[in-house]
């Protein structure tokens, strides 16, 4: 492994990695000062494809603002969307009929999959491991097209609305996802069989950027990197909302704190999505799906509401300021990302450039989240 | 000693077991659909831009409420009536989309109590100009009668 | 006469392993796409032509059609001249190498030393490339080649002596002539046909691993690691000069499994010790290269550490003991 | 545990308000309410500007369960004892309040331990002069979340090591999210 260097400041260079760069995923750039391959020091440049969401959510009424939040991160987007209809329907004090809840755990846990899916291929994908990727994209693809049929897009969803749901989930879905359940846990045999075991997937993972439980602490990380790094934390269950607490499921937790860890939080997340999926077919509830006197315009008395979430990419809290009209007085979104990232600068230092970028992809980044 | 050759032949089987795995997916039928030649059939709540929905004479059913120019949270419609002699309503003379700005979030579809206007169907939207994303939702109505 | 009627030879010869080497650099393109394609379960390019076989000549008249761009600070002369030396080394290889016993464009008879002189040259036409782009990747990546082929060029030469010793001969020729009749008189296979060669698989194992390191293949394909170094010492290339280095790499995969073929799996001999000729050398040739494809599109990459730490801490003192044995082996027997 | 912790060492920055207010938490209130009701809602729009001091909120209303107000110069005691509990920060956020002519600094903290503790620190300062003290050599993390604050409502932290925008351009000099920012 990379011993740390003694760093002669006139031998070192700067390297722009980004804003175009394979390994970026989207947008963002690192500029770093390098000491051969190994990184002397590292800044990270965020903003090239920030929109504005919040600004964009004081001028919009709470209904049209829905669409946002699935532009936040597209792999995972209903999480997002989760996040914030829980906080508007908490700060209005909307009773959301219980198949609604249960119909959003099942497909929001599906669409986690299929980020955390998305997030080891291009993550397996940097490493130079191309095929993986495909493998995984067809899974993906199985559950895209099974949210495609029920909400009518295949990313950037709209499908939760105050008190419910867009519309209801047939019988054909729930065939679907009652398949999808042992083909996915088929090929994740498969996949630990390629990529886990593979000898040259452990030796560049194994020990790859230490990230120790206070720094995740100090950084505010949370989800798969916080996991990885012996922090049992996980907003399911350590403050549970929606239905969640009366699924049965674990949260994975590896206290090594390195890339291979970060990596298998997110494959023993994906088999325990996939439980609670099982569990959310079998205790499915029928009912309404939208409350029967839904408010037609949302006005949340006055005053300040908080959400957290946990979305694939870790805990994401929505922070809403109400000043008892029908716009946001005030929108925050805490994007996961943006403090997971924010961290690389600091431990990427003493690495060398390939177990940077390798790290940079554990951390299971989107840009337009972080951006927002 | 010995684990330095177990490391080498642990590493070594775990490469053949990697390599077993993708011969046998190069023999596995192709997953993909071949997309301008082969197509796949939208499912039925599939949300492509919007369209005016006819009624049984095949014609409009909006009766120019405004209420998904003001859900619209992008502002990319736009609406335009006028009132004919010795009609009592107005008539729609210009629904415009404007398919630049449109998110496919489907709050206008929600805000009409009327049922004049639902998701279509086209995916297949592609052009070099600008002007081409200005659907005008009337016209194809029309088009769609004739 | 005499004199004139070799250089006719020589020309004829050159021209056609120019052909051959262009041809199979470009469809083994082609072969690589739809290989990687199956892999990952779809087609691969199969519009232009049956099975997508005008792909190549396509891809290479759009290369032609671009303009050749050099990047401002750049080194004119080494920047032009790093893509022609990509492919220099891999034509100059095949004039000694044996397609069958007669087919042979000129036998020397140390045909293999001549075959490794110019392979070595393989690294500087990247190193040139890297330096003259004036691109801190490029310079990135050329320095990281120089130092994979520093260190895969020992344990490839040793192994290759095993070879020699057994062999007794760096005539080509010989070596496969050695090997004749059945597939257990390969070079490859222990005890029977040349009794004395227990280490040979093992031998072939290394040389293979080399001539994939050597070669800039998966997964040592470090000096062109898109997703770090974008792509690497051609970063700055577009047009043709691209689409030299590009069929360079196809060109140096053709001549290292060309001889992993005659050094160790008996050229042109047939496995049943029937009809030896070209054909069966070319069908274990591109077994070879199928071989590495496949093992390209299954694995993810090295780092640079494990790379040089497999070559220096795990290739080069094995192929060392394995000279050792080979030697004593050849003294006891 | 973790909660009465925080709310003991919380109250003891507020020495001369030994006795926390009662909290009283009005209800939601039904969605449906009548035209007079909603008129007066929207009449009450800006919230009035609360005195610091600590007041334990309801978690099921708003989400989070201390909610403390502190003066500028008490925000790095106040942030050092969320630090000594092992709390963590998930965002740093401002509120405009122009009617008061005032910003509002929001810093959330969450634990990760099993009993739910969101502790809120809000911080007023006047809009024309907005400063704060950085927390970024508590929170290594704060330093982003500053910068974001910085570039969007203008408020100046002291210390910081590099406050420059960092989602909007490096030479933005505006601040979006005032409620005055005209684009």
């Amino acid at each position: 492994m990379s011993e740390p260097i003694h760093l002669l400041p006139d031998e070192t260079f700067v390297l722009n990695v980004g804003p175009q760069h394979p390994a970026t995923h989207g947008v963002l750039r690192i500029k770093m000062r390098m000491h051969g391959e190994y990184v002397a020091e590292a800044e990270t440049v965020l903003g090239y494809i920030h929109r504005m969401h919040e600004k964009m959510g004081e001028l919009k009424t709470y209904p049209q603002f829905l669409m946002n939040l699935s532009r936040m991160d597209y792999l995972g987007a209903l999480a997002y969307c989760h996040g914030h209809v829980l906080v508007v329907e908490k700060a209005s004090g909307i009773q959301v009929p219980e198949r609604a809840e249960y119909i959003r755990v099942i497909t929001v846990e599906l669409n986690r999959i299929a980020s955390h899916l998305f997030g080891v291929g291009s993550f397996v994908m940097d490493l130079g491991g191309f095929s993986p990727l495909m493998y995984m994209l067809q899974d993906r693809e199985y559950i895209l097209d099974m949210l495609e049929a029920v909400t009518g897009a295949r990313l950037t969803y709209c499908y939760y609305r105050f008190g419910g749901l867009y519309n209801d989930i047939d019988d054909t879905f729930i065939a679907r996802a009652r398949a999808f359940i042992p083909r996915c846990r088929e090929s994740l045999k498969k996949y630990h069989r390629l990529i886990t075991e593979n000898i040259i997937f452990r030796k560049r993972l194994e020990g790859n950027v230490y990230l120790s439980s206070e720094m995740c602490r100090k950084y505010g990380a949370t989800g798969g990197v916080a996991r990885a790094s012996g922090i049992n934390f996980d907003v399911r269950k350590n403050e549970p909302y929606s239905v969640y607490p009366e699924f049965n499921f674990e949260v994975p937790v590896f206290t090594e704190g390195d890339s291979m860890a970060r990596y298998k939080v997110k494959m023993a997340e994906i088999e325990q999505s996939l439980r609670i999926i099982e569990q959310g077919l079998d205790k499915l509830p029928d009912g309404p799906i939208m409350p029967e006197k839904a408010p037609k315009i949302i006005k949340p008395p006055a005053g300040d509401y908080y959400q957290a979430v946990e979305t694939s990419k870790g805990s994401f809290g929505i922070r809403l300021v109400s000043d008892g009209s029908k716009n946001p007085y005030r929108l925050k979104l805490r994007s996961p990302s943006y403090s997971n990232v924010s961290l690389f600068d600091e431990a990427c230092v003493g690495s060398m450039i390939m177990d940077a970028m390798a790290f940079f992809g554990s951390l299971d980044l989107v840009v337009p989240e972080i951006d927002r | 000693m010995i684990g330095y050759f177990q490391e080498i032949f642990t590493g070594l089987w775990s490469l053949f077991v990697g390599m077993s795995i993708s011969f046998k997916e190069f023999f596995s039928p192709v997953v993909t659909v071949e997309y301008p030649y082969e197509t796949v059939t939208m499912a039925p709540r599939f949300r492509g831009h919007i369209d005016l929905v006819p009624d049984e004479n095949g014609a409009t059913k909006c009766v120019l409420c405004m209420a998904c120019e003001r859900a619209c949270p992008s502002g990319c419609i736009t609406i335009e009536g006028e009132k004919k002699e010795g009609e009592k309503k107005k008539t729609l003379t210009l629904y415009q989309l404007d398919f630049t700005r449109c998110s496919l979030c489907g709050c206008c579809v929600e805000a009409c109590n009327f049922e004049a206007i639902d998701f279509s169907k086209e995916y297949n939207l592609a052009s070099t100009r600008k002007e081409d994303f200005y659907f005008d939702l009337l016209k194809r109505l029309q088009e769609k009668r004739q | 006469m005499n004199f004139s009627l070799t250089l006719f030879n020589v020309v004829v010869a050159v021209i056609i392993i120019v052909a051959f080497v262009a041809m199979n650099a470009a469809y083994l393109v082609w072969a690589e796409r739809r290989g990687a394609g199956r892999i990952q379960r779809r087609p691969g390019p199969n519009i232009n032509g049956p099975f997508g076989l005008f792909q190549p000549p396509l891809d290479g008249l759009k290369l032609m059609a671009k303009q050749l761009l050099v990047p401002g600070g750049a080194d004119k002369v080494l920047f032009a001249a790093a893509p022609v030396l990509a492919m220099f080394p891999a034509i100059t290889s095949f004039v000694t190498i044996p397609f069958s016993d007669t087919l042979v464009a000129h036998n020397i008879n140390v045909g293999l030393l001549c075959v490794f002189a110019f392979a070595a040259l393989g690294s500087m036409s990247i190193l040139f490339a890297g330096w003259s782009s004036h691109n801190k990747y490029a310079m990135m990546a050329a320095v990281r080649a120089i130092s994979q082929s520093v260190a895969y060029e020992i344990p490839m030469l040793i192994t290759v002596i095993t070879v020699v010793m057994i062999s007794g001969s760096l005539d080509l020729r010989e070596i496969v002539r050695q090997q004749s009749g059945n597939i257990f008189h390969w070079n490859i296979f222990p005890l029977l046909g040349n009794s004395h060669n227990l280490l040979m698989p093992f031998s072939f194992l290394i040389f293979f691993i080399c001539s994939l390191a050597e070669t800039n293949r998966a997964p040592f394909d470090l000096s062109e690691e898109e997703s770090v170094l974008v792509a690497g010492y051609h970063i700055e290339y577009g047009s043709m000069g691209f689409g030299l280095f590009f069929m360079g790499e196809y060109a140096n995969i053709v001549v290292g499994t060309s001889l992993a073929t005659l050094l160790f799996l008996g050229g042109w001999a047939c496995p049943f010790g029937l009809f030896p000729g070209v054909w069966w050398f070319l069908i274990k040739v591109y077994a070879l290269i199928a071989t590495i494809i496949w093992i390209r599109w299954t694995f993810p990459r090295s780092t640079i550490y494990s790379l040089l730490n497999l070559s220096w801490k795990i290739l080069i003192p094995l192929s060392l003991v394995n000279l050792l044995l080979t030697a004593g082996l050849l003294k006891v027997f | 545990m973790i909660r009465t912790n925080v709310l003991s060492a919380m109250r003891a920055l507020f020495p001369e308000a030994p006795e926390a207010p009662p909290v009283v938490e009005a209800p939601p209130p039904v969605p449906e309410q009548d035209a007079a009701a909603a008129k007066k809602a929207e009449k009450s729009a800006k919230p009035a500007p609360r005195v610091n001091g600590v007041v334990e909120r309801d978690y099921a209303v708003h989400g989070y369960h201390i909610d403390t107000q502190v003066a500028p110069e008490q925000l790095l005691e106040a942030v050092n004892i969320l630090d000594q509990q092992q709390f963590f920060l998930e965002t740093i956020t401002g509120v405009d309040w122009i009617a008061d002519q005032q910003l509002e600094a929001i810093y959330d903290f969450s634990h990760f331990g099993f009993e739910p503790c969101r502790v809120v620190i809000r911080t007023r300062v006047p809009r024309d002069n907005p400063q704060l003290p950085t927390i970024s050599g508590i929170y290594a993390g704060a330093n982003w979340h500053e910068r974001e604050t910085h570039e969007f409502f203008g408020i100046v932290f002291e210390g910081h090591p590099y406050l420059v925008p960092l989602l909007l351009p490096e030479d933005a000099d505006f601040h979006p999210l005032l409620k005055d920012f005209k684009a």
